[in-house]
Parts: structure tokens; C-alpha cells; sequence
């Protein structure tokens, strides 16, 4: 949301911008509430109304015809396909993902979560999935993240990255921590500053 | 709001186009199961039920009665009708868990019973509401979120074959048939005949159809129609299995 | 089709309870029964399956009682006046089904003779089953449980049952136990319209005349919604329907109260036991009064508010530990008067241990 | 107060005592009186004592089973050891006289303990199928609930069927209860 809400202010950006709801790992985490609200900021928002799902309540893992054919959208496209290796396959789905050479892959790596939460679980939670393009540091404790915390999880994605030949393309901190950290996150990633939705984005 | 083109008469147009996913299977078996109830006339004697689960998302699809109940008991809910209200047409809809693992003590016993009512059971070999878990169906060494290192048969036991349990356990008169996504006209045609065999009050009849759920298998059309063409026939044999014997012509 | 009439007119009979919940079926009209055995109610099934033939009724025997109670609910769709009769592990198993009734308001009727439990426990007698019967299932107890103490009790109730679920599309339970299921005693059974009692009829919810789409909408019914607020409001409705119906079918049975210093509290079979012992004390003199709801749910609350009005001390008694008495504790919650307990899970309470144990509080 | 008079009859199975029961209950309630019966049941019913209990009143009856009997009957070795826990201080106490080695366990405190010779009345002057029969007509008449015409009705009732097809069964079994009766009238007389 961050991301597809920043590219939609920058002019080297091709317009419009599409932001999709393609978790099916987890779908208590959605979109479909903030829907109307991203729309309202400019953004073509392609997920289910909550109201038009039917019984499917905090697990209901059901795509949209428009889903599918996303990418066939002009302008940019940013896709949430969730987590993990069920997520990383989801892209199976989508008409067009594997032969498209626009398509970045992004892993969202957060020192936080106890599957990634050590050097070696990162590591080997990053070797499962399919290709990955570059990694973002997402480390992040929620009400409770420190700069330390963030600076941490920063040094331990860097080291993943070296491993695997993947680039470090940014590191996310929440807004409140732009004074601390600047432009940088020490390692010479740059910082991409979020707001946070999540809290009232239940499905 | 686009309207498909061939829709049964049967289907309820203000519902359409339907939620279920792009590339799942459900909607070629309800269409199946519309041109038949059209072909027989019989729109205004179905009870349609539905399961939770996919199958759920049907409730509103067709201008005939319809209840969703729980899942796993839409058999006794349908049995029920039919056994107070004969003249009516009585279809159970549901998935593969809902046929053969909560509900599978319904799905016996209504077969040995010979519940003149159709069961429709739509296998798409994993949970697919609830975010591919491993079903009874499950072929082996396949992954599903219950089963991330692929289905061990050894802990987990051998696909269930549905049709042919059915069609071991009941009298004659029954009918029993496997169908599959892959053969439309061929898919119809076995619910057709299940539908006439209640009509004629022969006995049970019960269909499985091979379906898909490329949402949760994670796999684009071209591997989502392989996969039901290719693999899932290698454990689920296609045809019909059971056929009354006297016919009624 | 002239139906006929099981019963003609009244007659004095002496039988079994479950005998009795049969003839009262057959004395409201019920079409059909479906059924899984298990003790103490088996017999309701034997005499429906000898009896139901007569009178061009059905009975379908399930594989459970999950079964027993949704085929119940799909009778009951249809429009057909269904029931079905369980007891113990089988209530437990029909608390699924009963949710369902009570998410899309099936009038089911059901018997329920309880058993000891937890588990399978005893197959003979108990009131353990008040908790379960009153407010299982995952919702809110949106149903009518009549607990009964006789079988002129369970004939006249189970055929309010039907005419009391078919008119405010609650699921109804007759609620007695194995004492009263096994028991032989006499009470009068009679045509309900000999007394001028009027059975509501039933309607089919699903089937009803004409092509759907075209002559009329299609009955598309769920118990499922999209989302929180939807279902909020269908909740919210079905309370406000509860709340209106209540005044109207609330029943209790109390003598004595006016100047009691001691109220006996019991519900169901133990009522019995309570009215001998109110009856002996009182004939010496000690001012002790009876009260006995007989709804459940809905619970006679005001009544019982009014009848403690003045009274120094509550006994109760009940074959569980504290069912009845959570019921009734949340009824009367403000009311201050001191409650005296006789708990006996799963056992019979007789008038000599009531009157011995009331004697230690005057 | 209206007496409730209780009664706990119990046996082996295959000694009729629920028919007993069945009889004397059915004829009670014939005769206008509120009667009511429960047999013990569960998963003891199968292979455990039998044993059922009766109450017949002019008025309403409480609980369905009860404390302590007015007459407590007991026709098996293990009846008798059973159905202690139902005798008190009013309690008639009467078991099957041919029963062995169970005198250690008749109890004490009874008003009375009576032992009736049933079944060798049944052998030796009857037949050995009316035993239960006699054990009705002393019931009834220890307790004086009901007349021998009322148990008669009731036995017609129960039985009419075989008795029209042999008279002497009808015979044989007015005997039987005029028998019951005659033996424990001797029985209470004798101290």
C-alpha cells in the first residue's frame, strides 16, 4: 500500500497505479476494508468487497477473474501475493508472470517474524522460494520496534542478500523513525517511510 | 454486469457472473447441473443444497429452493426433505471433505439406504475455502498446506475413491458415475442421469466431478487443465460405475 | 386426505413417558419422526414406529444423531410437523443440528430425556442436560425448552411444542429425563381440539407452489453472512422476536409463596418431590412455599422476582451441580435472599431427603 | 396427607418380577387409584438384579423412586443382599423362603421378615409358571392396597387372551393369587 501510494506522487512513475490483493496465505490481512479509502487516494485497487464474500469470512482464499489478467493493466502494478512458498507460487495464477521481464519480485524480510527471526531461519526461508529480484528489510517489532531493532534486521538481511547474490533494495521503518534514521539505514539502503494501515485493516 | 453467454435457464441471472475463482471448476459443474435441470423441466421441483466449503458460494445461484447448511450435512438436510416431500427433486451439493470426511458416515448410510436423492460431490483434491489443506482426496506427494512435504501415504493413507466406495455398498437401482471438468458434455450427461434416476425413484445417485482449484494448487491454466486431464485420472478412472439395470424407458 | 384420529375425545391411560411423548406426537399432528437409539429414549421410537403406520405417518432411522437432527430440520423445511427424541451424548450431538435451526428459525421439536453425564455416564437419569439444552450450540439460545414433571406434563407440553415452535419458528425441546422416559403413571390423554385447543399449522420454508424466478422468488436460505454487521442485525431481530414472544409463553407452577419464609426452588421430575415436601411441612405449620418454572428458556424471571418478594431464604434442589441454580442465580441477580442448595449430580432427590434437609433451616 | 404405599419387588430376571410390577400397577390405576412404577434399568438390566418399584396412592406421587419400601421383596439370593439399603424401622421384609445361606444378610432392622414358601407352593400345588402370580397375591394383601378382584381384572386384562384359549390357565392363576394371598395372612398372623 505504502509503496503503490508512493510511486502514485513520482513522476518517473507510468501511471495508473494498480495495487492488487493476491494474499490467499492469510487473507485476515486484506485489503478488502481499505479498499474504498486507497481508491479514494487514486489508486486502482483490484480485491474483494467484503460484502460480496459470502461466507468467506477470515479464510476465505478466492481470486477474481480481474485478478488474473492483472498485468495485461497498463501503467504500474504492484501485486500482494502474500508470504512464503504457498505466496511465491501464487503467481503461477497470473496470466503473463512468468514470461514478464518487468515483473520485480520483492521479498519482505522482517527479523521480527519467528520463522525469519535469526540469520540462519532467513536464510533458509529465503532459499525455498521461486526467483527473487531484491530484498527489503522490514524488521519490525510492531508498537514496540526500536532503531536498533531495524538497524539489527538490516545487518542480518544484508548478510542473506551477500549470500545469495540478491540485492538489499530498501529498508522500511515505520514514519516515526525518520528523524532517528535519515535517508539511509547505516548500510547505505535507502529508507522507504510507511504508514501503517494494518491496524484497522481486518477483513 | 456481463452476462455469460449460454447461461442455463435455471441459473438466477441478478448473481451472476458467480464468485468462484478463474480457472475453478464449480462453475462447469453448476452449468452442467443447470442444462440438465432445464433439459428436465424440473426447475420448480429442485431442492437445491449446498455445503460449506467452495460449494457454499452456489447457495444463491440457481431460481430454485436452496439451503446452505453445515458442512458435511447437506445429505441428512436434503434426506430430510425428500423423505417428507417425495415429489421433490433433491440435490446435495458439496465438496470432497464434505462428502467423504465429515460428512462421510452421511454419504454411507444414504447409500446403503438408497436415499432417492442425488449427491454431487466436487473433487478438487484439497480444502479450497479454508486455504489448501490436504483433503481426503489429496493425491500422494502432493503439497498442501497440511501436507508442506507432500502427502506421505504411509501416515496420511491413499486417496479416497469415492464412487467406487459408493458404488460397492449399494443395491441396484443406484446410480453412480465419476465425471470430470476436462469433458463437459460428458459431465452433464452424468448428472442428467442421476437426475433421472430420482425422478424415476430408482435409488441413490451419486456423481463425483474432477475439478480444479488452480488458486490453491498455485498453478496457471495450461498446468490447472493438465493436472485434471493427465494426473488426477491416473487415481480417479472417469465413467460411470453403477447403472440400474432396468431402465426406465 | 381425512386424517385419523389417533385419540378420540379423552382417555385415561397409565404408561411409560416415552409412550406418552409418542401419543402426543401423534394427538399434534406430527408428520414425521426421524430417530437415532440411544437410552432412556428409545422407546418414543419404538411405539412411533408401531403406531406411525396406522395414521399414515413416516420415521426415518438415522446413521447419529447429527443425522437424526438435520434430516429433522429438512423435514421441517418441507413443511412437514418433524420431530425427533435423544438424550446424553445424542444431545450433545444434536447441539449442530440445533444451531442450525435456531441461525435460520426451523421450528424443530425435540424430546430430550436426559441421562447422567458427562460422557456416556449413565443410560438412567439426571438433569445435567439444563445447561446444554437451554443454551448449546454456538449462538445465543434462541430457543423453548419446557421442563416437564409428569406425564400429564410431557403429553400437554410436547404438543404446546409443536404449536408454540410452528407459531414463533423457534426450535422447542420437551425436556425430561429417564426417570420419566421409564416410568409408568397415569394421566389423561386426549384430541387437543376436544379441548379447544387450536394447533397451529405448519408451512413448507422451501417447495412452495409455483416456478421460482418466475411466479414467485426462490426460498435461498443460509445461516451464513458476509459480514460482522449483517449478522449483528439478524441477531439483534431474533432477540427482539425472543424477547416479545416471551410474556406470551412463559409458564411456572407456585403455591404457597405468599408468606413463605423459605421458597423450595427444583424444576423438571425433582418438582415432584419438592411439592410433597412443601405440602407435609406446611401441614405443620412451617411456612415454606413452592416454585417451579417450567419454561427454561425463556426463564419466568418476573414470577419468580414477585414470588421471592418477602421471603427470607431460597432452597434449591436439582439432580446436577448448580445447572438450574446458574439459571436461576442470573435470573434473580440483585435479589439478596440467601440460597440453600441440595446438588445431586445424576441421582434422584426424594420428598424425605427434602423435608429432612428444609427441617435444618427453619 | 394421602399414604403412598411403596413397594420394591425384586428378582432374577425370568422370575417376572416387572410383569408383577406390571400387573399390580396397571391394576391399581384400573381401580381409579394414581399409581406409579419404574424398574430399574441401565446397563445393570442386563444380568443384575431386577428390581421395580411401585407406588400406589389416592393422591399425586412424588419422586419415582424412593428410600425406604412398606414391603420389600426380595426373590433371589442376590435380591436379598440388594434390596437392604431399601428396608427401615415400617419396612415388611419378605424373601423367598427355598433361598440359601442369605440369613446373615436379612435384615435387622425390619419390622418385619417374613419368609414365603412361593415357589414350592408353585411346584407342589400349582404350577411352576404362576410363581410370580403368588408373589402378587401376597403383595397385595400385606399391603391391602387393592382387592383380589381388582388383581383378578387385571390379570384378565393381561392375560384374557390365553385364557380364553384355556380356561384352566385362568383357574390356575385366581389360584395362585388366592394362594399368595392366604400364605401371607398366616404368615403376618403368626408372631
Amino acid at each position: 500500500m505504502n509503496r503503490a501510494l508512493d510511486l502514485l506522487h513520482r513522476s518517473d512513475v507510468q501511471k495508473p497505479i494498480t495495487l492488487v490483493d493476491l494474499d490467499t496465505v492469510e487473507p485476515v490481512y486484506t485489503l478488502r476494508p481499505l479498499r474504498k479509502e486507497l481508491t479514494v487516494l487514486g489508486l486502482d485497487v483490484v480485491a474483494w468487497e467484503t460484502s460480496e464474500t459470502m461466507g468467506l469470512g477470515e479464510a476465505g482464499s478466492v481470486i477474481r477473474p480481474d485478478m488474473r489478467w492483472v498485468l495485461k493493466r497498463p501503467g504500474s502494478i504492484v501485486l500482494d501475493i502474500g508470504y512464503g512458498v504457498k505466496g511465491s507460487k501464487t503467481l503461477n495464477i497470473i496470466e503473463g508472470a512468468g514470461e514478464d521481464p518487468e515483473l520485480m519480485i520483492l521479498l519482505v524480510l522482517n527479523l521480527g517474524r519467528p520463522l525469519t527471526g535469526t540469520y540462519e531461519d532467513m536464510l533458509e526461508y529465503a532459499r525455498e522460494l521461486g526467483p527473487v529480484h531484491g530484498l527489503i528489510n522490514n524488521s519490525h517489532l510492531g508498537e514496540d520496534t526500536s532503531l536498533s531493532f531495524i538497524q539489527e534486521g538490516a545487518l542480518v538481511v544484508s548478510k542473506v542478500g551477500k549470500v545469495l547474490h540478491i540485492p538489499v533494495v530498501a529498508t522500511a521503518a515505520e514514519e516515526r523513525f525518520r528523524g532517528e534514521l535519515g535517508l539511509s539505514d547505516g548500510l547505505g539502503h535507502p529508507v522507504r517511510y510507511l504508514k501503517r494501515f494494518m491496524p484497522h485493516a481486518f477483513w | 454486469m456481463t452476462v455469460e453467454l449460454n447461461m442455463p435457464k435455471s441459473w438466477r441471472q441478478e448473481t451472476k457472473p458467480h464468485k468462484f475463482c478463474p480457472g475453478c471448476g464449480h462453475g462447469l459443474v453448476l452449468k452442467g447441473l443447470g442444462q440438465a435441470i432445464d433439459e428436465l423441466g424440473i426447475q420448480d421441483k429442485v431442492v437445491f443444497g449446498c455445503d460449506i466449503g467452495c460449494s457454499l458460494l452456489s447457495w444463491d445461484f440457481f431460481n430454485c429452493d436452496s439451503v446452505q447448511t453445515h458442512h458435511g450435512r447437506t445429505g441428512p438436510v436434503i434426506t430430510g426433505i425428500k423423505r417428507a416431500r417425495p415429489d421433490r427433486i433433491g440435490i446435495a451439493y458439496m465438496g470432497d471433505g464434505g462428502g467423504y470426511a465429515i460428512g462421510a458416515q452421511h454419504l454411507v448410510n444414504a447409500a446403503m439406504r438408497n436415499e432417492r436423492i442425488t449427491v454431487i460431490v466436487v473433487n478438487n483434491v484439497n480444502y479450497g475455502m479454508t486455504g489448501g489443506q490436504m483433503a481426503p482426496t489429496t493425491l500422494p506427494g502432493m503439497k498442501t498446506e497440511t501436507s508442506p512435504y507432500g502427502r506421505d501415504i504411509e501416515t496420511t493413507g491413499y486417496p479416497m475413491q469415492g464412487p467406487e466406495m459408493v458404488a460397492a455398498i449399494v443395491r441396484e437401482g443406484a446410480y453412480v458415475a465419476r465425471g470430470s471438468m476436462a469433458n463437459v458434455r460428458q459431465l452433464k450427461t452424468f448428472i442428467k442421469r442421476a437426475l433421472e434416476n430420482q425422478i424415476a425413484g430408482n435409488g441413490f445417485s451419486f456423481v463425483e466431478i474432477l475439478s480444479s482449484c488452480p488458486t490453491n494448487w498455485s498453478m496457471n491454466a495450461k498446468d490447472t487443465w493438465n493436472f485434471v486431464e493427465q494426473e488426477m485420472p491416473k487415481f480417479f478412472k472417469v465413467g460411470e460405475l453403477k447403472v440400474p439395470t432396468k431402465k426406465e424407458e | 386426505m381425512a386424517e385419523i384420529k389417533p385419540i378420540v375425545g379423552e382417555k385415561r391411560a397409565f404408561m411409560t413417558g416415552n409412550e406418552v411423548c409418542t401419543w402426543a406426537a401423534l394427538a399434534a399432528q406430527a408428520d414425521i419422526m426421524y430417530g437415532y437409539p440411544i437410552t432412556p429414549q428409545n422407546e418414543v421410537m419404538h411405539y412411533w414406529t408401531r403406531l406411525a403406520p396406522k395414521y399414515d405417518k413416516k420415521f426415518l432411522q438415522t446413521e447419529d444423531e447429527l443425522s437424526a437432527g438435520f434430516t429433522t430440520l429438512g423435514g421441517v423445511l418441507s413443511g412437514a410437523k418433524a420431530f425427533t427424541a435423544t438424550g446424553g451424548p445424542g444431545n450433545v450431538l444434536m447441539q449442530e443440528p440445533i444451531s442450525m435451526a435456531e441461525a435460520m428459525r426451523i421450528p424443530t421439536v425435540m424430546v430430550i430425556q436426559q441421562r447422567g453425564g458427562p460422557s456416556t455416564a449413565t443410560v438412567i437419569y439426571s438433569q445435567q442436560e439444563v445447561n446444554l439444552t437451554t443454551f448449546g450450540g454456538n449462538g445465543e439460545g434462541h430457543r423453548i425448552v419446557y421442563s416437564t414433571a409428569t406425564h400429564q406434563d410431557l403429553f400437554d407440553y410436547t404438543i404446546k411444542a409443536f404449536n408454540v415452535a410452528w407459531k414463533y419458528r423457534f426450535p422447542t425441546f420437551v425436556l425430561g429425563d429417564g426417570y420419566q422416559a421409564k416410568m409408568r403413571e397415569s394421566l389423561t390423554i386426549y384430541d387437543p381440539e376436544s379441548r379447544g385447543i387450536k394447533m397451529t399449522s405448519s408451512e413448507p420454508l422451501i417447495g412452495q407452489p409455483g416456478m421460482p424466478g418466475v411466479d414467485r422468488d426462490p426460498s435461498l436460505l443460509r445461516n451464513t453472512y458476509n459480514t460482522e454487521e449483517e449478522l449483528y442485525v439478524v441477531i439483534k431481530q431474533f432477540q427482539k422476536d425472543y424477547d416479545e414472544m416471551t410474556p406470551q409463553i412463559i409458564e411456572h407452577e407456585e403455591f404457597d409463596c405468599e408468606d413463605a419464609d423459605v421458597i423450595v426452588l427444583t424444576h423438571g421430575v425433582v418438582s415432584r418431590s419438592a411439592k410433597m415436601a412443601v405440602r407435609e411441612l406446611r401441614a405443620e405449620g412451617l411456612k415454606v412455599g413452592y416454585f417451579r418454572p417450567i419454561t427454561l428458556r425463556p426463564f419466568p424471571t418476573v414470577a419468580l422476582k414477585k414470588a421471592l418478594n418477602g421471603t427470607k431464604r431460597i432452597f434449591l434442589a436439582e439432580s446436577a451441580e448448580g445447572q438450574f441454580y446458574r439459571l436461576v442465580t442470573q435470573s434473580i441477580y440483585g435479589q439478596t435472599v440467601p440460597i440453600d442448595t441440595l446438588f445431586k449430580p445424576g441421582v434422584g432427590i426424594t420428598s424425605e431427603e427434602m423435608v429432612e434437609k428444609l427441617r435444618t433451616i427453619f | 396427607m394421602a399414604k403412598v404405599i411403596k413397594i420394591a419387588l425384586a428378582g432374577e430376571g425370568g422370575q417376572g418380577v416387572q410383569s408383577v410390577a406390571q400387573i399390580m400397577t396397571n391394576a391399581a390405576n384400573e381401580a381409579g387409584k394414581e399409581a406409579l412404577y419404574i424398574p430399574n434399568f441401565g446397563v445393570e438390566q442386563r444380568g443384575g438384579v431386577s428390581i421395580a418399584f411401585c407406588q400406589i396412592s389416592d393422591e399425586q406421587i412424588g419422586a419415582p423412586k424412593f428410600e425406604k419400601g412398606d414391603i420389600v421383596i426380595a426373590l433371589s439370593g442376590r435380591a436379598v443382599i440388594r434390596c437392604q439399603q431399601y428396608v427401615g424401622p415400617e419396612t415388611i421384609f419378605v424373601y423367598e423362603s427355598s433361598i440359601e445361606g442369605v440369613d446373615k444378610f436379612l435384615p435387622q432392622n425390619a419390622k418385619r421378615v417374613l419368609a414365603i414358601p412361593a415357589l414350592k407352593t408353585a411346584n407342589d400345588e400349582l404350577h411352576p409358571r404362576v410363581f410370580n402370580v403368588i408373589i402378587l397375591g401376597a403383595t397385595l394383601k400385606a399391603t391391602g392396597i387393592l382387592s383380589l378382584e381388582d388383581a383378578r381384572k387385571a390379570l384378565e386384562l393381561k392375560l384374557g387372551y390365553k385364557f380364553e384359549q384355556n380356561p384352566k390357565l385362568r383357574e390356575l392363576n385366581f389360584r395362585a393369587l388366592e394362594r399368595g394371598a392366604e400364605i401371607i395372612e398366616e404368615l403376618l398372623a403368626s408372631k
